[in-house]
């Protein structure tokens, strides 16, 4: 099984936000909050080593002090699908794109997992768009990375199906340092091994629940997490 | 079907406006003949414009055929390699620039007066276009996909053939498009220049004659021929595309 | 003074002397002329645009105008340029083809359409030969280019007076079969022809004066004239319109207006002999003499 | 700058391989002059061939100009209203294969030999690559503009003017980079249907004569010249589509 | 001022869900919430007159029987921003679209209330995945329709921002006639004048808070609320 290395991400971002340090433990879930526009995605895309628009003085390491490009798999904000290729072939398109054996059998359990096993044959065009955010998500579970950014992975799905998600993707990612990004101060609560909330005066801990996540949403424990998660985000901003 | 039965009609309001011109301006019949005319010059001269025509269709087809592959091929290396892209896009340009009018007589000095110079100017003719809009379709790659084939580990390659070229598969349809046009016009170019066969040659020959109407009889085969071509890849690319994202 | 158009049959060479000496000496301004000179791309367009009447005059070929009347152009020859066949077969030097009954096989470029093939027909079949014993090609304007480099084995259609020139400036000696020798009727070569129902006769019998005179000085003054054509633009002073020069000026008609009624008859019987034409016309529907 | 030091790099190549087909094929020099002879001729004869190509340049201008504008406006025609596009497409398709020669005497006739009949010829060439690329992109607005705009309350005029022609700039970019390539052929072209001043007259002139070397003088000239003009049209596009979404 | 039109969806979806009557009260906010997929886009574009790709049968009538197109304002679940035109020319594209002057004022002002005031002037591939959203909203609110369509309106945003659309949105579409697409219960909960389930099986309805919207996310009639709405929703798929 692929295990994560841990990552850490020092430095600055002029203009967007301060000298700062975001630890990523190897293996564990890090959550990462913070008002809309105030650097999240571009942080992500930084540790993607994808073009960012701004000027990031500082070290992004990881534990071994290996390379990091292609040891990272990257849910973007928006889904991206290839419109003319079907959901099974985007899904399994990174195998593609490496020139492997795409592992059809893994991708359309997966696709029945996240509920769309009738839909493997469709165009993106026809999908909802929870469906093709499901399919993005599929895509990146498909990646066996060590280390997993998402960035708002689960922000068009409804509770009952976005807790649903959670659980597979805690479950299939077990092992792997994955930082999510997410504006849902109980999705942290619940998933969060360690929580973060950006401002643009820097990078604020809060201290996740101790039972081992996932969570339950009810539990007190994660609903004071919560409740101290909004109580910080409306101050940040 | 629709598209056919647009063509159709396209062709009679031609004809309406050919008859009208006819009407109003009555120009002399050497130099614009009525529809009528060439209608009865065509039906009497069928075997001798079908016999030519046979040839001038080869020529058009193994044309498109070589002038698409080619167009294909450059479009993709100058997509790949910015060093192809410096030095050849300038030369294309320029290439393009000189007439094939003006290389036409030194071409076939060279390749002979057969159907291979024909073939190579429909090739000349249709290869800027193709190359050019299918560059453009490659060099037009949405952002958000090319980031995320990098995080996956792709080669250029493979993020060429899965993502760059697929998505610009449009763009090579509008090439397309116009080389169905130019195509049959390459070939015709071709046979004006040297040949002993094929549509061109036969208006040449009538022309030559003062044989107007069976000049018209020819340029109309030609156009139609030309017409069909066009219709059929607009279906084709149009469907194509249609069906490929549903 | 009047104005007026004359379309040539291809670019200003020296076949056209008589035009550019009466303009340059002002021979037309003596007649209250004034006279545009259009050259075409295409030989083939003159003679319509002037039966159109989009041109008072225009350059044609002789056998050209029979096959033109018969496709119902209005128009007639009304003056004479050049007075003897300038067509001729062109082979290289060495080319093993030392008759016509050589061709047997062979690739034949042409230029002009038309009657390329009556006229070859007419010289092989002496030797038993028809046009389907041989390929012929449309090299278009390649004419000499085509046989030097061997895409073709004759031409027909090449002017004695000049690709013979040509060739020899490239370094490859040519041969020509002269046409008339070969059993051909002769013919005028280079005609003036207009459209009767709207030409101005008076005009063109002007304009023809004007270019008699030029004709003369030529004649008389040979070295002088081509100088004087030469100098008209800078693209005619070359070498090869330099010999072109000298072996035309036995070749203008020295009476442009003055019609010989046989030669066109002949030429007319000949061609409905070949089976080109279907009937014959008479003559007074081919020429016109506008003195008269 | 860099486009520019790219188009020099380009045009040596050419020389290079021009100058290398000459030593290994030695053709004789009314098949392919050598660049020393063309240059030669060239510097020579400059007065003769800038006169020429001032009088082409001025063809293109007015060409590439109206051109481009019938070009726009055929295709917004065609975009807003299917019955013109159900009878009009085929026609363009039409009117593209027919051999501009065969119109030419049609076309002296209504026009008479001077500059309109050449920036006519230059006008038609680039009518269809910029109609054709322009219209795709119309016909390719995402659904999504659409539908906003219809709940917006929009006319399809409106809807034209600020959806779906401001995203079908980039096609028509693609239309005007053929456009820049095609419009000085169009203009030789409308010099060869009868002219007796630019550079086409001067390549038929040259070529009649068996000039091969003042011909190619001439070409060079043209394809320096329309270099230029795709040069700059590219570079013009490029700048101006990246800017607009930054 | 403009005030709000009732409406009554009343048909069925061949395929997507079975009859079904879904009140739109004058003046009221009507939320819609459900799985993903279950067909509440659809729903949505049924209203505004949208080419939809299912079988509908049925009436979607106002209570006034006038035409609803032209009446309605759409915002789409995706951001659908003009990329080559700035933030102020998208959001002033209705008036632009109409033929109208655009209230360049109330734009700018608008986009200052939604914290975008120094982002007026950039192309919308230099903004956020939330900023594009308040954009939209923006784009939406400047629409002066009886009727306002939202779909998922406020799902790209963090907490805090969330809550002041919300408020700002409803301070703004005061007695207009809003049907809001959401995935949250809590925002359900906290603005609803109505709430309903869409599920396979129909639409069912939930009491909404007796106080008035927009109400305190920590009320208890709120999580009481809330908590309903979950259960209900978990049930649902
Ligand atoms: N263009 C289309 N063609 C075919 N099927 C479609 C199309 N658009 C949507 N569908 C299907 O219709 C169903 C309903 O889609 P819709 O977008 O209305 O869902 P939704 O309730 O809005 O979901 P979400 O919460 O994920 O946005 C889905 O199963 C989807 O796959
Ligand atoms: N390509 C770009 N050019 C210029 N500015 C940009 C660009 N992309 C983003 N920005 C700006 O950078 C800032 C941070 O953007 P980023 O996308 O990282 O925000 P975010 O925290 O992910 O927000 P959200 O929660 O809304 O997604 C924003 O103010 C945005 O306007
Ligand atoms: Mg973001
Ligand atoms: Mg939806």
């Amino acid at each position: 099984m692929t295990t994560g290395v841990g990552i850490t991400v020092t430095g600055q971002a002029t203009g967007l936000f301060p000298a700062l340090s975001l630890p990523l433990r190897a293996g564990a879930w890090t959550c990462l909050l913070g008002p809309s526009g105030v650097g999240k995605t571009t942080l992500l895309r930084l540790i993607a080593d994808l073009p960012a628009h701004v000027d990031f003085s500082g070290d992004i390491t990881a534990e071994d002090d290996q390379p990091l490009p292609g040891r990272i798999a990257y849910m973007a904000q928006s889904a991206l699908l290839l419109p003319w290729a079907s959901v099974l072939d985007n899904v399994t398109l990174g195998a593609k794109l490496r020139g492997n054996r795409a592992d059809r059998d893994r991708a359309l359990n997966l696709l029945s997992r996240v509920g769309l096993a009738d839909h493997a044959h469709k165009k993106p065009a026809a999908l909802s768009g929870g469906q093709r955010q499901r399919v993005a998500l599929v895509r990146t579970l498909m990646e066996d990375r060590p280390v997993v950014l998402l960035d708002e992975p689960f922000s068009a799905l409804d509770a009952k199906t976005r807790a649903e998600m959670q659980e597979l993707a805690m479950e299939l990612l077990q092992g792997r340092t994955v930082l999510l990004v997410t504006h849902d101060p109980s999705e942290a609560a619940r998933v969060g091994h360690a929580i973060h909330v950006l401002s643009e005066t820097g990078l604020e801990s809060v201290a996740p629940p101790n039972a081992p996540a996932p969570r339950a949403v009810d539990d007190p424990e994660t609903l004071t997490a919560t409740g101290a998660l909004y109580s910080k985000l409306r101050g940040a901003a | 079907m629709t598209r056919l039965r647009n063509g159709f009609a396209a062709a009679l309001l031609l004809l309406a406006i050919w008859q009208g011109l006819i009407w109003v301006l009555s120009p002399p019949k050497f130099i614009l003949p009525s529809p009528a005319l060439v209608a009865e010059t065509m039906w009497k001269s069928r075997a001798l414009i079908g016999e030519h025509a046979l040839i001038t269709i080869y020529e058009v087809g193994l044309g498109l055929f070589f002038g698409t592959l080619f167009g294909i091929v450059t479009a993709i290396q100058l997509a790949t390699s910015p060093a192809a892209r410096t030095l050849l896009r300038p030369i294309l340009a320029f290439s393009q620039a000189i007439p094939v009018f003006a290389l036409a007589p030194i071409l076939t000095l060279w390749l002979g007066y057969g159907m291979l110079s024909k073939v190579v100017m429909a090739v000349l003719i249709i290869y800027f276009p193709v190359t050019s809009a299918f560059f453009d379709g490659l060099m037009r790659t949405p952002a958000g996909y090319l980031d995320l084939a990098r995080t996956m580990g792709a080669t250029n390659r493979r993020i060429l053939w899965h993502i760059r070229i697929p998505a610009a598969v449009p763009s090579l349809g509008s090439g397309l498009k116009l080389a169905a046009v130019y195509a049959p016009i390459g070939a015709v170019i071709g046979e004006w220049v040297g040949a002993s066969k094929g549509l061109g040659y036969l208006m040449l020959l009538a022309n030559g004659r003062a044989k107007t109407d069976l000049m018209f009889a020819a340029v109309l085969v030609l156009g139609a021929l030309s017409m069909a071509l066009y219709i059929a890849v607009d279906a084709g690319v149009t469907r194509y595309l249609k069906r490929r994202e549903s | 003074a009047d104005k007026m158009t004359v379309l040539l049959d291809w670019f200003i060479n020296p076949d056209h002397g008589p035009l550019i000496v009466a303009e340059e000496l002002g021979y037309f301004a003596e007649q209250n002329l004034e006279v545009e000179i259009v050259a075409p791309a295409d030989p083939a367009d003159p003679p319509k645009l002037a039966a159109a009447g989009k041109a008072e005059l225009a350059i044609g070929y002789q056998p050209q105008l029979h096959l033109q009347i018969h496709e119902g152009l209005p128009l007639k020859r009304v003056g004479t340029l050049v007075a003897t066949p300038l067509n001729c077969l062109l082979v290289l030097n060495d080319s093993p083809i030392k008759s016509p009954g050589d061709l047997k096989g062979k690739k034949v470029g042409f230029s002009v359409a038309g009657v390329e093939e009556a006229l070859l027909g007419a010289i092989m079949a002496p030797h038993g030969l028809t046009i389907d014993d041989i390929e012929l090609v449309n090299v278009n304007w390649s004419l000499s280019p085509s046989l030097m480099s061997g895409q073709v084995d004759a031409v027909i259609g090449a002017f004695r007076n000049f690709e013979l020139n040509q060739m020899e400036i490239e370094g490859v000696d040519g041969r020509c079969f002269y046409l008339e020798e070969e059993g051909l009727p002769s013919y005028d070569e280079l005609i003036y022809v207009a459209n009767p129902d709207l030409m101005d006769k008076d005009m063109i019998a002007r304009f023809l004066a004007a270019t008699e005179k030029a004709t003369q000085y030529i004649i008389n003054h040979p070295r002088k004239s081509w100088l004087i054509f030469r100098d008209t633009s800078p693209e005619l002073n070359d070498e090869l319109n330099a010999k072109a020069w000298v072996d035309t000026l036995p070749r203008f008609a020295l009476r442009p207006a003055a019609v010989d009624a046989g030669r066109y008859a002949r030429f007319e019987t000949f061609l409905k002999d070949a089976g080109l034409v279907p009937s014959v016309n008479p003559v007074d529907m081919i020429v016109m003499d506008v003195t008269e």
